[in-house]
């Protein structure tokens, strides 16, 4: 057999491979540079960037958990204007197709950020995100409401230039499928699914949460059954018929993971958590995707996306 | 050509070579590193630190596990742990590391496993250790419970590159039961800390308690000794690894009498290698519009200039 | 010191303890008592009950998850008749306060077994499962939509006679305190939180999901901080106003764990899943809230329940 | 007074004695079991099982994990898992019993790093085991894959406690690799299982690929070697352990010369003990309304009556 092809169609995008990094989990691209070859990977999230720098929230900011860790980051990060300067520069030496993932307080912060970026040439698209349940404005609070979901979409697809745009949904929502609808209304080129569900952990010694910002977000394997599930429904329900691609995660932490979200619907998959682990873990991922297809005689790892059976 | 970034050697694998108690609940893990973790340590600094992943390792039996521990420490482990290094050698062309630690939770309890033989995957050395400066040539070390590891590591490294230097070690702990060292005898009967008389650093200790050495915490000694004496602040410097109470207390005398200091922090890390941002450390900063801003605990610090960390 | 006092006022009744099984976990009460002593616990709660046996979904209905499993048993239950007829006398000989977790498809089902089992001495109350993610009728459909949660707490509240009513509240919704206050709202005695996440995992050989039900519902340590924060934040926002008692499970395995349940709100626990791995769990669990209430001085239990610091 | 039910004896440690590499895939492990399992298990009968925590145990290095297994295999466990056995010994006043197991994933990765002197938490006996037929006493031991192990120690049991019957044993397995016992030799060059000979059981082998034995599955062995036979079917009763698949056939085969069948069946199990009805098994039920019932392979099962059991 021919070697398989992993490259992939990404919202108007052709990508080497389906393999991501998550936002938040990977820093801006050099910090993970230093423990792999980002340029085999298809695609990198950045951390969230915001129109002005945000120190972040107080620490704990993290605390480890069954198969999981909660984070309330706060999204911490240097802003738009140094992002420019120091990171964009940076991304610009490395070969893969780089989303520079938006948050904001308010609408007009989200719009900000993009329209800046949507001018430059080092950046592949955005990542939309409306579904960080770590800080008290913005955040989740749009990313529960189907009605916000669309506007805000509307409102930054405007200024995203000729660069798609990703939203990222939060799981925390009765029904998914009216967020997904939602975004895609409002003219979303892919979704990103899962972020993070709200959680704490208690020191019952001092009875208090162990996290500064008391909750914070739960990710790692402990989500994936659940997340899995979630993507597996979007698809068969909105993005299939939509001819929207979603990029997978949640729990990844190696090939066999990931083949459960391509399987499930996802065109792409996102490694968060368990790069903290293997600092190397999206080159294993890709590894093991590339013999899973020779294994299985896949030629085109796109054929695998929702070939789920009933 | 675009840039392609080279595959880290530091992520690699250690075998266990001596395992000894030390106290209950201290141990003294001896690994032998392999080629290319022996080649990332060529250069370690002091308060450098490795992550650990226990998560292979096995749960001890119930009766194995220290009482208070046993709900917390069954939990399954995800993340590594960081840990320092209580001193590092040559063993042929290999770096051999000893890694003192305390049984505290799931990671620390599945490390009282490991036997001779067994195998451990490292990440490091990571962080940036102790800056040694020279023109302050009065060295006083300063370790408080489980921050002793790097400060012993430092007074062996200080001994071997700067043989001129005036070294100096304070040691505190709560009590006895808490001292993660060796204890010996001179031969005068002396009670003293092999791991610092055998590099020739003299040494005092305090308990809190008083069990053993001075009564009091360690910065008290540090102040009474110092501050009346004959003391060329301008030549002296503080280096400092301990619980964060005391940093703070040593950041204080360091302000108080005039002298630079460097200590050596500690975070709850997800990554350790500047990925998740869970390691902030509230630092002065002049830049920044209200004074201050965060530096990462495992990629600016460990080990931070006293003058630059802000303590609430 | 003397010995702490672990009894409880739970929903109108004075029990020994707040340690209770979650139902579907430990039977009908004999299956477990093959194990520990049953009459130790402050309360227990059977396997869901519908007016007509139900065989269940077709195998496997389990898989094992990372800190968690999907169990998808389809409310398998002896049906009503055979329950009178064969458990209740032997639920008669133990001293614990026993709980019937009622389920079923339309409203008229729920009434019909409240309405016969309300007359039973041997039953102290009931927990309405509203929240049951693994059947097509009935079940998490009536637990996601505030107003039917109202209405059928309502109805099955005036046939349950003097008996409290428990109403188990499903975590996959936008806002828990909405459901939470619809069920208050209809007349609930207490609230039991959280049931399972609906999940899935793919067997990425064969490209179909392990579970013949496709889905499952997660449980055990997985889901332990989503489920603490839930209860936290039901208690803060709801329940304690209301004056209303919550039953906390979700991935409660040692003293540890219950006792964040207790300090986040929750008056009682449950022990679900843990009881597999270990079908002593609860006395563990019962012993080690004795020890914490001693190191920690607490003279009476319940003084613990919502002392979680700001 | 109300009733209060007794701590169960039937949670109990064991000590692992013996740890053997059959075949790179399949393992021989040897438990002594404390007094408290020893007491439980003084009635045991073949089939019966028990179930194994493997939670607390280590992972292997990577190179010690087969490849097709790596990422399934470190998956975190938290349910037991169940195991029968293949011989159960006395040994002083405890029990010792042995434990085939192949290799398969999380957990029976985890257990091939158990070494003499390990300990492991075992739930058991539970189940209902063969119930032996005194009056059919031509037994015909079917054994599939890893379903060799309970028909082993049947053999055993029935040699010891039922030496009129005439018991034979058929063992298939998908090909030499994956064949659970040793391989011995009789005087004549002959290939026998020691495990069966040393009980005095003759026994033929069949591969599904002819490595090893008559190739063929086992069951069209069993028909070709009975059906023609001189062979007095209301004597006869067939004992079967293995994968759905044969137990299927071996149900077809009884039904059609007519005799009687155990069958020892496997299903996903959550707890063992009857607690989840994750283990349901489809039966005949002249009392059901449409004629069929589940029963539970962990308390009803795993041994069921042949004609009861439904095959879809
Ligand atoms: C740079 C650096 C160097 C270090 N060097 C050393 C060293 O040389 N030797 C050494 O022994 N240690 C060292 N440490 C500390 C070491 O990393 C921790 O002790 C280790 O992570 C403990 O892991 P664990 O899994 O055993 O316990 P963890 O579960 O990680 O718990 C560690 C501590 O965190 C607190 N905690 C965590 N979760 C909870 C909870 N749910 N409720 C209440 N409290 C909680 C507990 O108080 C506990 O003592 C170092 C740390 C840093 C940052
Ligand atoms: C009564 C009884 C007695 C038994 N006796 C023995 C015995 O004596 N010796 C023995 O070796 N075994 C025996 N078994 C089988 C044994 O219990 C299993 O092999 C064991 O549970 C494997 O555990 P594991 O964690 O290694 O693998 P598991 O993860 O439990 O996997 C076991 C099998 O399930 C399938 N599976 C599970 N999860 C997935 C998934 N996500 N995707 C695809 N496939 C999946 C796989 O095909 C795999 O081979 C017995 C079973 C029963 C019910
Ligand atoms: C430490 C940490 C920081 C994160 N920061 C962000 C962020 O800034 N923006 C965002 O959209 N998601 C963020 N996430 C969520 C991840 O991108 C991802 O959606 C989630 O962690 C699930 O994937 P995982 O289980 O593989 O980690 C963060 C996650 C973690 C663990
Ligand atoms: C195998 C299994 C069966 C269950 N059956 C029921 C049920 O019949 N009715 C119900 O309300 N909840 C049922 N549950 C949910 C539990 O009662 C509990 O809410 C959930 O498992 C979370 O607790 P845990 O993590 O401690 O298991 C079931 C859970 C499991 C694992
Ligand atoms: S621990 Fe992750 S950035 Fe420091
Ligand atoms: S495995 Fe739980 S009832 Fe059989």
């Amino acid at each position: 057999m021919t070697e398989p092809n992993l490259s992939i169609e990404f919202a108007g995008l052709t990508l080497k491979n389906p393999v991501f990094t998550a936002s938040g989990t990977c820093g801006y691209i050099d910090e993970l540079a230093a423990f792999m070859d980002v340029s085999a990977l298809g695609g990198f999230t950045t951390k969230s960037i915001t129109l002005y720098p945000r120190k972040g929230n107080f620490t704990p900011r993290i605390v480890e958990t069954d198969a999981g860790m909660l984070n309330a980051i706060g999204l911490a990060n240097i802003g738009l204007d140094r992002f420019l300067r120091e990171k964009v520069p940076l991304i610009a030496q490395y070969d893969t197709a780089v989303f520079v993932n938006v948050a904001g307080r308010t609408i007009d912060e989200y719009v900000a950020v993009t329209e800046r970026l949507s001018q430059e040439k080092a950046i592949a698209g955005f990542e939309l995100n409306i579904s960080c349940p770590n800080v008290k404005k913005g955040g989740i609070t749009f990313g529960t409401d189907p009605q916000q979901v669309e506007t805000i979409t509307q409102t930054v697809k405007k200024v995203a230039g000729a660069k798609p745009l990703m939203v990222k949904l939060t799981p925390t929502v009765t029904d998914i499928t009216v967020t997904a609808r939602a975004a895609i209304a409002g003219g979303a080129d892919a979704l990103s699914m899962v972020n993070t569900f709200t959680a704490m952990v208690i020191d019952i010694e001092a009875r208090r949460p162990i996290l500064a910002n008391r909750t914070g977000g739960l990710s790692g394997p402990a989500i994936k059954p659940i997340a899995v599930y979630l993507v597996q429904r979007v698809y068969r329900e909105v993005a299939k018929l939509a001819g929207i691609p979603i990029l997978g995660m949640g729990g990844i932490r190696n090939a066999s993971d990931a083949a459960e979200f391509l399987i499930a619907g996802a065109t792409a998959v996102a490694v968060g958590t368990a790069s903290f682990i293997r600092p190397d873990c999206c080159q294993s991922v890709l590894d093991g995707l590339h013999d899973y297809c020779r294994r299985h005689k896949i030629a085109n790892i796109r054929d695998l996306t929702g070939t789920l059976q009933d | 050509m675009k840039h392609r970034s080279a595959q880290s050697s530091r992520i690699f694998t250690a075998v266990v070579r001596q395992h000894r108690i030390i106290r209950p609940r201290y141990r003294l893990l001896t690994l032998e590193l392999d080629a290319k973790g022996s080649a990332a340590f060529a250069s370690v600094m002091p308060g450098q630190f490795v992550e650990i992943d226990a998560g292979p390792l096995s749960l001890p039996q119930d009766k194995d596990i220290p009482a208070e521990l046993l709900d917390s420490a069954k939990r399954n482990i995800m993340l590594r742990r960081p840990f320092s290094f209580s001193a590092i050698r040559h063993k042929g062309n290999k770096f051999e590391i000893d890694i003192s630690y305390h049984v505290v939770g799931p990671s620390t309890v599945r490390l009282t496993t490991l036997v001779p033989g067994d195998s451990l995957n490292l990440i490091g050395p990571l962080g940036n250790g102790f800056r040694i400066d020279q023109s302050r040539p009065i060295a006083v070390l300063i370790a408080g419970g489980m921050g002793a590891p790097p400060i012993q590591h430092l007074a062996a490294h200080l001994k071997s590159h700067h043989p001129d230097m005036r070294v100096t070690a304070f040691i505190g702990a709560r009590s006895l039961d808490e001292i993660p060292f060796d204890i010996g005898t001179d031969p005068d009967g002396g009670i003293i800390f092999p791991a610092f008389s055998s590099v020739g650093v003299p040494h005092a200790m305090t308990t809190d308690d008083g069990s053993f050495g001075v009564k009091g915490f360690v910065t008290q000694l540090v102040e009474k000794l110092l501050v009346p004496g004959p003391f060329q602040t301008d030549k002296a410097i503080l280096y400092a690894c301990g619980p964060e109470p005391m940093l703070t207390a040593v950041s204080r005398l360091a302000a108080k009498i005039g002298v630079h200091c460097q200590l050596s922090m500690e975070r709850m890390m997800a990554c350790g290698i500047g990925l998740c941002q869970s390691c902030a450390i509230k630092t002065r900063d002049p830049q920044a519009e209200d004074g201050w801003s965060y530096r990462l605990c495992c990629k600016d610090g460990p080990v931070l200039d006293g003058k630059d960390v802000i303590f609430d």
